[in-house]
């Protein structure tokens, strides 16, 4: 329309796909904050739409192409499943803007990519668990062995052991992203077998919620749980999509848009901690907080070397770092993982 | 008694039978924009933007055809199926199976090129499903296993094996440790029927399957035998047919299909296989293949109504921002209607209480003006007591 | 193996059993009048989040669960409406009213995402494991058992039982020697609503205090399942329901100990495979009898 | 005397019908009263609005003088009124006494009403095991648990609908015993009968009901079987007949040693059964029902082939491995006793219903599988035509048949396709005596043709009416055919219940549950 000169809009319409229900309080909830967050920022010169609960596959592609023939002038899809449909569309509908969460591949010229680096804030969470574990010993639910989870496991764990060389961390995988009274029962399973800090990549709240009951520690996913489990509850990571949006957005509205892969941290504000549970001690609060002021400043990344895999052959020798194109597709476990 | 009461037709009615989804689907859009009203939305327009809208946008056709075809393909097997009384309700699993079948093939000919490959693959998808009912139909002929039930569990089954082979063995070498297989190469993908369009091969082939059903199901001594086995597996045991043969022909075929389905899908708008594969497509056929009255051509129909709730659904979030929860409770209370509604095939409506005396013989053994005639009850003891 | 970790397994396999047991019940005594009603995971859904929001509202869990026994009861009305009253097939309706439950407990669910309530717990904490075992776990592990307990007696010992049951093996029989068949039919749909909705009401109150969408993820079919696989005896099910419990906890406590035998999608296809086998089986020892009402799933229509 | 029973001006209507209209009349205090009348008279309909069953749309019921509404088989219950039904009203996988229990408004706890009923069963005579589960019963025995489960509520009117259909002669004259102490004890008995030779034996008045209304009362003991007959159809009765003697031929079906298990669950099996019919002849099969006849009908047919060992020929060739259709094929039809379900199905149009057996005879399929609809119909208006049955034309649905029409159709299908040899199960059970009369006709007219019949029947009546040659079936055995000429009623009677001196244990339990009462 107008400003097409500069390539610019005055209002843009944002579209957002969901793999889940707004509701789920995990991963999609995380991204309707943000998207809830950007357009309140933006004011009136965003109009947002989303579709929820949306199968990967066929109909994600059909959702997708409908939002674009819609009018959408940029069209986020937040789940891994909806990378190869919306390659499909961004083909079809050069003009628009695509923004794929998680994925590896895009269409050339409109599509971009987008990821969080969630591994540091595992770290935060596996300093925490070192530091406060009394048996040495962490139960982490895990759903698919995905890369983006075996690094959160890697991460983890590495974390721990730099505090408590001997912590173990014990993987369940229950297979599912979202199956709250198996998680619940899984986290049970580890508390039951000796773990007193309980982890997760998965997207309820059950485990926290098992993980109080028994008097242990946990952390939230994706979203602050503390409503769930006061006491348990230590910190969470928290997904922080909005500066993202925003930016795209704006990119959008001022005709800067450029197609993109980016894998935003901490340093970017995109993984963020919520507030320190009152009653950690102050000394672990010091060291989380000492992680994630490092992490900030892009002083520290805890997949640098020596680590050493399950086996005990050391993978990364001393100094070295691995490399994001290695830790995307890594599948392998370092050494205190049990799975 | 009530307000109304039924009277029982002497034979089921055309005219009422097809009248009854319609008058059915008005009176759910009716309740519809009532309970979506009283929920706080705007009910009306949710109405319009799921049912009128998306037929209003000849861009919406395609999708709708798209979307009901492995529907109509797997709802025709499942009817004849419970034309013969066999409740298969393992379209899922055999339809998961059917893709895996498929995409069997298609990984072990990812760097070969031939117009073969493609046929060769939907031969794999139907006998992969073929394969999987088998299970429940051998469990059935043989020890009298109720099929309802192993072929609901191997639904379960179908879906932990294909997250298995995802995750290990068919996973994509170069796909970054992500759980899918690598993308079918152009001899492996489904083409379009119209190119310039999104209608795949798989809509024809879904027409045509559903006519060729129809006509077997109508004009021969096949479709004759399935029916008879469903009326009265003794009767067609009279007649010279084994039901056992006939409980085999009606989960295979329920199976080939479910697996063809399957197959156009993962070839098609797949592209390659996902453990996102399964989308619930097996369990919506059953209805499909109800409301289509169990009639071949009644489920053409039935399968674009039911795309059209999921399309529409899709459409009113985004234009009003109806929650997809509401749109599942909406496509549910159209269910809920047509089924409620079937009634007035066999039955007809009275006003007033003048005549308590409405009755349908208490034997509903020999009459079966029941809603629709043609609908068996599922029998849980299969061969059982016959 | 320490006796806290003995008794841990034993109280997760009873909290997993739990709800199983109390929906099949309530499955089972449908199933006995000759009603097949496949909706068990929606009226569960709706249990759970009914159960959830007036406990939540209210702040007394035990009102929770009352309302989700009444929730669950009203949507089976649905169904028993359209299949008794209308005769609309029971397969179809069931899986409708299974959509139906999760699309409408997602739309009342939506203002109680993100919370937490108090838990439908033990009455009394122990320390001592196994008095922990005995007496500590939630009331409602308690009123399954009493529950399998009645509907046991019910149907074997009491004239109402001898009536439903004979209702669920000739409507036709039964309506001739002058019961109302359709009426305890109502009355059978009712009550395994009620139980529905009570089982779903232990996820939202009891395993996990919150409320989401598809709390249950697909423990509706399970219980079905599992009535088949207890060929309709309640003390079967009793058994079959705490075995499956008992599987499921031992997998993740296997998982949690280290233990990978198999890959972990066949230890989660290994209830329903089981099921499979022992259905089998039981077809293997006993031909032509597997205790199904003969009625079941079959229309009535009573001449007046 | 006040009546017992009183009807006044009941009326009922179905959409389409009218089954009963102003229909009056009244049962005195121990009094026998039959209700004669057609198939589709509406007999049924009647004494299920007495027993509650139904509601009338007119008319009123007069118990003692008093009139009362019927709004369930409770409230007749406790009006006194009990009934045995047409089609047992049983629950097959419980036992005798709950089933008895579940008959009854207030049954005491199980072992007082298990003595009751012991008490009940010395009384009249009669035996059964309360402990049974029901699908382990004989046929007879089931019907005493009807029996019994309304002798147990003391009646003042007891309702019998068609009860000896299935029995034996002896067990019918241990049942019209029981009925006769009833009597003398004061109670009345409204009695549906199509065997005219029980209700003259047994009754002291008829109400005879036509197209729904009372057309007329009698005393059965000074009529004729075939003047009550003629009351019924109103007009009169054509005899059957006889086919010409000395046509019968060389042997069509010639069975040897045959053995086959009985069908599940608790059937009888087959223990070496042979026989041979010749061309133009009725070879009758009689026995009491459950002793093998179905098992024998569905091996002759080709239905069963599991477990089946012996020899079959048709016309000289071994066909005991041949499926149904390829029997057919050959000229052998067989029609099984079951209507609903077996030999036809009710929710198939009538020419649907002659696609299933008729299809190779009269060519209603077409090469490649295809059905020839069409002329399907036509075969379907031929039957319908030469048997004249009253139906909707060929597009009808069976069950929109009276059972006495759906019979002659059926028979009309099987005996148009010009068998060669026909085997039939009670070809005219629950039939009325019209249209038994033409089904037996168009047996005999066939059998005049050449063909050899195979006839099992449990009515011995038509048996010897039909038949040129008869043997007994008992506890799966076949006894030498005898001639009719000749035969004695007597015997044949205790072949049917088992006794011919053998001496295996089958036999003897055969015997035992045939003699206990
Ligand atoms: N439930 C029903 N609905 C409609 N019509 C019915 C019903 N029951 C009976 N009829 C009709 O009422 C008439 C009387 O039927 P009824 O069963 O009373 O006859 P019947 O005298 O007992 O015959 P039969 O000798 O064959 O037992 C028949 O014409 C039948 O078509
Ligand atoms: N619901 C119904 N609708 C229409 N007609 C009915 C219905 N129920 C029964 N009938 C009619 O009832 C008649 C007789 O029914 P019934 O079941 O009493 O058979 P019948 O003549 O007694 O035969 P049989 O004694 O062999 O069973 C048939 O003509 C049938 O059309
Ligand atoms: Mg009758
Ligand atoms: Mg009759």
């Amino acid at each position: 329309q107008d400003g097409a000169a500069s390539g610019g809009k005055d209002k843009v319409k944002a579209a957002f796909v969901y793999v889940g229900p707004v509701g789920d309080f995990g991963w999609t909830y995380a991204h309707d904050q943000a998207r809830q967050c950007m357009a309140e920022k933006l004011g009136d010169r965003v109009e947002t739409t989303f579709v929820e609960s949306v199968p990967e596959g066929p109909d994600a592609e059909r959702v997708i192409r409908q939002l674009a023939q819609d009018g959408a002038d940029i069209v986020f899809a937040t789940s891994f499943g909806f990378m190869n449909p919306t390659i499909k569309v961004a083909r079809q509908f050069p003009d628009v803007k695509f923004e794929h969460a998680t994925g590896y591949q895009a269409a050339p010229g409109n599509m971009s990519l987008y990821n969080a680096r969630f591994y540091q804030g595992r770290a935060v969470l596996g300093t925490i668990a070192g530091m406060m574990s009394e048996s040495g010993k962490a139960g982490y639910i895990a759903s698919f062995p995905i890369p983006e989870v075996v690094m959160g496991i890697n991460a983890f764990t590495l974390a721990a052991r730099k505090v408590n060389p001997d912590f173990e961390t014990q993987v369940v995988w229950v297979n599912s992203w979202y199956d709250p009274a198996k998680e619940a029962d899984a986290a049970n399973a580890l508390l039951s077998q000796g773990a007193d800090v309980i982890t997760q990549h998965t997207d309820s709240p059950a485990p926290i919620q098992a993980a109080q009951k028994a008097g242990a520690i946990a952390f939230g996913q994706a979203s602050d749980m503390t409503s769930f489990a006061p006491e348990a509850h230590m910190t969470a990571i928290i997904d922080e999509w909005c500066p993202y949006y925003v930016k795209r957005v704006e990119a959008v509205l001022d005709g800067s848009w450029e197609p993109q892969n980016v894998w935003l941290g901490m340093e970017d504000g995109e993984v963020v901690m919520s507030p320190f549970n009152e009653a950690m001690p102050e000394d672990v609060k010091a060291a989380a907080q000492k992680v994630y002021d490092d992490t900030k400043a892009g002083n520290y990344d805890i997949f640098t070397g020596p680590i050493t895999d399950q086996a005990g052959e050391v993978r990364i020798p001393e100094g070295e770092e691995i490399p994001d194109e290695d830790l995307l597709k890594m599948d392998w476990y370092v050494e205190g993982v049990k799975s | 008694m009530s307000l109304f009461a039924l009277e029982p037709r002497r034979e089921a009615s055309r005219a009422a039978s097809l009248a009854a989804p319609v008058v059915a689907v008005f009176c759910a859009l009716v309740a519809g924009a009532i309970l979506f009203t009283l929920l706080g939305h705007d009910g009306l327009s949710a109405v319009y933007e799921i049912f009128v809208a998306p037929l209003l946008n000849p861009y919406r056709w395609q999708d709708l055809l798209v979307k009901a075809a492995p529907l109509a393909i797997i709802a025709t097997g499942l009817a004849i199926g419970f034309r013969a009384n066999v409740w298969n309700i393992g379209a899922e699993g055999q339809y998961i199976l059917g893709g895996l079948g498929g995409t069997f093939v298609a990984l072990q000919t990812l760097d070969l090129q031939g117009g073969w490959i493609l046929p060769a693959m939907i031969l794999a998808g139907i006998l992969g499903g073929m394969a999987y009912a088998a299970v429940p139909a051998l469990l059935r002929t043989k020890l009298g296993v109720n099929e309802i039930l192993s072929s609901l569990m191997l639904n379960y089954v179908a879906i932990q094996l294909l997250y298995y082979l995802m995750r290990g063995p068919w996973k994509d070498p170069m796909g970054f440790n992500f759980p899918q297989t690598a993308m079918f190469s152009f001899d492996q993908t489904l083409p379009m029927a119209f190119p310039g369009t999104l209608i795949h091969l798989g809509v024809p082939i879904a027409a045509a399957v559903a006519l060729t059903a129809f006509g077997l199901m109508t004009r021969t001594i096949v479709g004759f035998q399935v029916r008879s086995v469903g009326a009265s597996p003794k009767a067609a045991r009279f007649a010279g047919f084994s039901v056992n043969a006939t409980v085999w022909f009606a989960l295979l075929l329920g199976g080939g299909l479910a697996g063809l389905a399957g197959i156009l899908e993962a070839s098609g708008p797949f592209g390659q296989m996902v453990p996102s594969f399964p989308t619930g497509y097996g369990y919506s056929a059953i209805i499909v293949a109800f409301l289509g009255r169990l009639n071949p051509l009644g489920i053409l129909i039935a399968s674009l109504v039911l795309a059209l709730t999921y399309v529409g659904g899709e459409n009113a979030q985004t234009a009003i921002g109806l929650p997809s929860a509401a749109a599942g409770a909406f496509q549910a209370l159209i269910l809920f209607f047509l089924l409620g509604f079937d009634i007035l095939a066999g039955y007809r409506v009275k006003r007033g209480r003048a005549r308590r005396a409405q009755d349908a013989s208490g034997g509903a053994a020999a009459i079966s003006p029941t809603p629709g005639s043609a609908i068996p009850t599922p029998s849980t003891t299969g061969t059982q007591r016959a | 193996m320490s006796l806290d970790l003995v008794v841990a397994i034993l109280m997760a396999a009873a909290g997993a059993a739990t709800p199983l047991l109390i929906a099949a019940l309530g499955e089972l005594v449908v199933e006995k009048s000759g009603v097949l009603n496949l909706g068990v995971e929606g009226m569960m859904l709706i249990g759970a989040v009914a159960g959830f929001a007036v406990s939540y509202t209210t702040g007394v869990p035990a009102l929770g669960a009352v309302a989700a026994l009444l929730a669950g009861a009203l949507v089976s009305l649905v169904f028993a409406l359209l299949t008794l009253s209308l005769m609309a097939n029971q397969v179809a309706t069931g899986l409708a009213l299974a959509i139906f439950g999760t699309g409408v407990s997602a739309l009342a669910g939506a203002p109680f995402v993100g919370i937490t309530t108090t838990t439908l717990g033990p009455l009394v904490a122990f320390d001592d494991p196994i008095l922990r075992l005995l007496f500590g776990q939630s009331p409602l592990v308690y009123l399954a058992l009493l529950l399998t307990l009645a509907v046991w007696w019910f149907l074997k010992h009491s004239r109402q039982g001898l009536i439903l049951r004979a209702v669920g093996e000739s409507s036709d029989a039964a309506h001739a020697i002058g019961y109302p068949v359709l009426k305890i039919r109502y009355l059978a749909v009712l009550f395994g609503g009620a139980m529905a909705g009570l089982a779903g009401s232990y996820y939202s109150l009891v395993l996990t205090p919150m409320w989401a969408e598809r709390l249950t993820a697909g423990r509706g079919w399970i219980a079905i399942a599992l009535v088949v696989f207890a060929s309709w005896k309640p003390g079967r099910l009793l058994l079959g329901a705490y075995l499956f419990g008992f599987v499921i906890t031992m997998e993740l406590q296997a998982k949690a100990a280290g233990f990978a035998l198999f890959a972990p999608e066949f230890l989660s296809a290994l209830p329903y495979l089981a099921t499979i086998v022992v259905l089998a089986v039981i077809s293997l020892g006993r031909r032509n009898a597997t205790h199904a009402p003969a009625c079941l799933g079959k229309p009535f229509r009573p001449a007046v | 005397m006040t009546p017992r029973l009183e009807l006044s001006g009941i009326t009922k209507r179905f959409p389409g019908v009218t089954a009963n209209e102003d229909v009056s009349f009244a049962v005195a205090p121990g009094e026998i009263h039959a209700l004669l009348g057609e198939n589709g008279a509406g007999k049924s309909t009647l004494v299920k609005i007495i027993y509650g069953v139904q509601r009338a749309d007119e008319g009123s019921i007069a118990i003692d003088g008093r009139t009362v509404s019927i709004g369930s088989p409770n409230e007749a219950r406790r009006l006194g009124i009990g009934m045995v039904f047409q089609h047992f009203s049983l629950f097959e996988a419980m036992t005798v006494l709950e089933n008895i229990a579940l008959g009854m408004d207030n049954p005491p706890s199980g072992r007082t009403l298990d003595a009751r009923i012991r008490e009940v069963l010395t009384e009249y005579d009669l035996s059964l095991d309360p402990q049974r589960e029901v699908h382990t019963l004989s046929v007879g025995e089931r019907q005493r648990i009807e029996i019994v489960r309304a002798l147990i509520q003391k009646p003042k009117l007891l309702i019998m609908d068609e009860p000896t259909s299935v029995l034996t002669p002896q067990e019918v004259e241990r049942l019209f015993k029981v009925l006769r102490q009833l009597r003398d004890e004061g109670c009345s008995i409204l009695y549906i009968s199509h065997k005219l030779a029980e209700i003259k034996a047994l009754c002291d008045t008829a109400t005879i009901l036509r197209g729904g209304k009372v057309v007329g009362t009698c005393d059965p003991a000074r009529e004729s079987a075939r003047s009550m007959a003629e009351m019924m159809i109103g007009g009169s009765l054509k005899d059957i007949s006889t086919k010409a003697k000395g046509l019968i031929g060389k042997p069509r079906l010639a069975v040897d040693g045959l053995d086959a298990p009985g069908e599940p669950p608790f059937g009888t099996s087959l223990k070496s059964v042979s026989l041979s019919v010749r061309a133009g002849e009725i070879l009758g099969i009689a026995g009491v029902a459950g002793n093998g006849q179905n098992e024998l009908v569905s091996v002759l047919s080709g239905e069963r082939l599991t477990g089946v060992s012996g020899s079959i020929h048709l016309d000289g060739a071994e066909i005991s491995r041949l499926g149904v259709g390829a029997r057919r094929k050959r000229g052998l039809s067989a029609l099984p006793e079951e209507r609903n379900g077996h030999s036809a199905i009710g929710a198939m149009t009538l020419a649907e219903n002659a696609v299933l057996s008729a299809r190779g005879p009269a060519g209603l399929t077409a090469a490649g599988g295809l059905l020839r609809l069409g002329r399907a119909r036509i075969y379907a208006k031929t039957v319908i035509d030469a048997f004249s049955v009253r139906a909707n034309g060929p597009e009808a649905a069976a069950a929109s048949l009276s059972g006495g029409n759906l019979q002659k159709f059926l028979v009309g299908r099987e005996i148009l396709g010009e068998p060669k040899v026909f085997i039939v199960s009670q070809p005219t059970w629950g039939v009325d005596a019209g249209a038994a009369a033409f089904i037996r006709q168009a047996m005999i007219d066939l059998a005049s043709r050449g063909a050899a019949i195979l006839c099992l029947s449990q009515d011995l009546d038509e048996l010897l009416e039909l038949s040129d040659r008869i043997a007994v079936m008992n506890g799966g055995r076949l006894s030498e055919a005898m001639e009719v000429a000749g035969v004695s009623i007597e015997r044949i009677g205790l072949l049917m219940g088992g006794v011919h001196g053998e001496d295996d244990p089958e036999s003897e339990a055969m015997l035992g549950a045939g003699r206990a009462a």
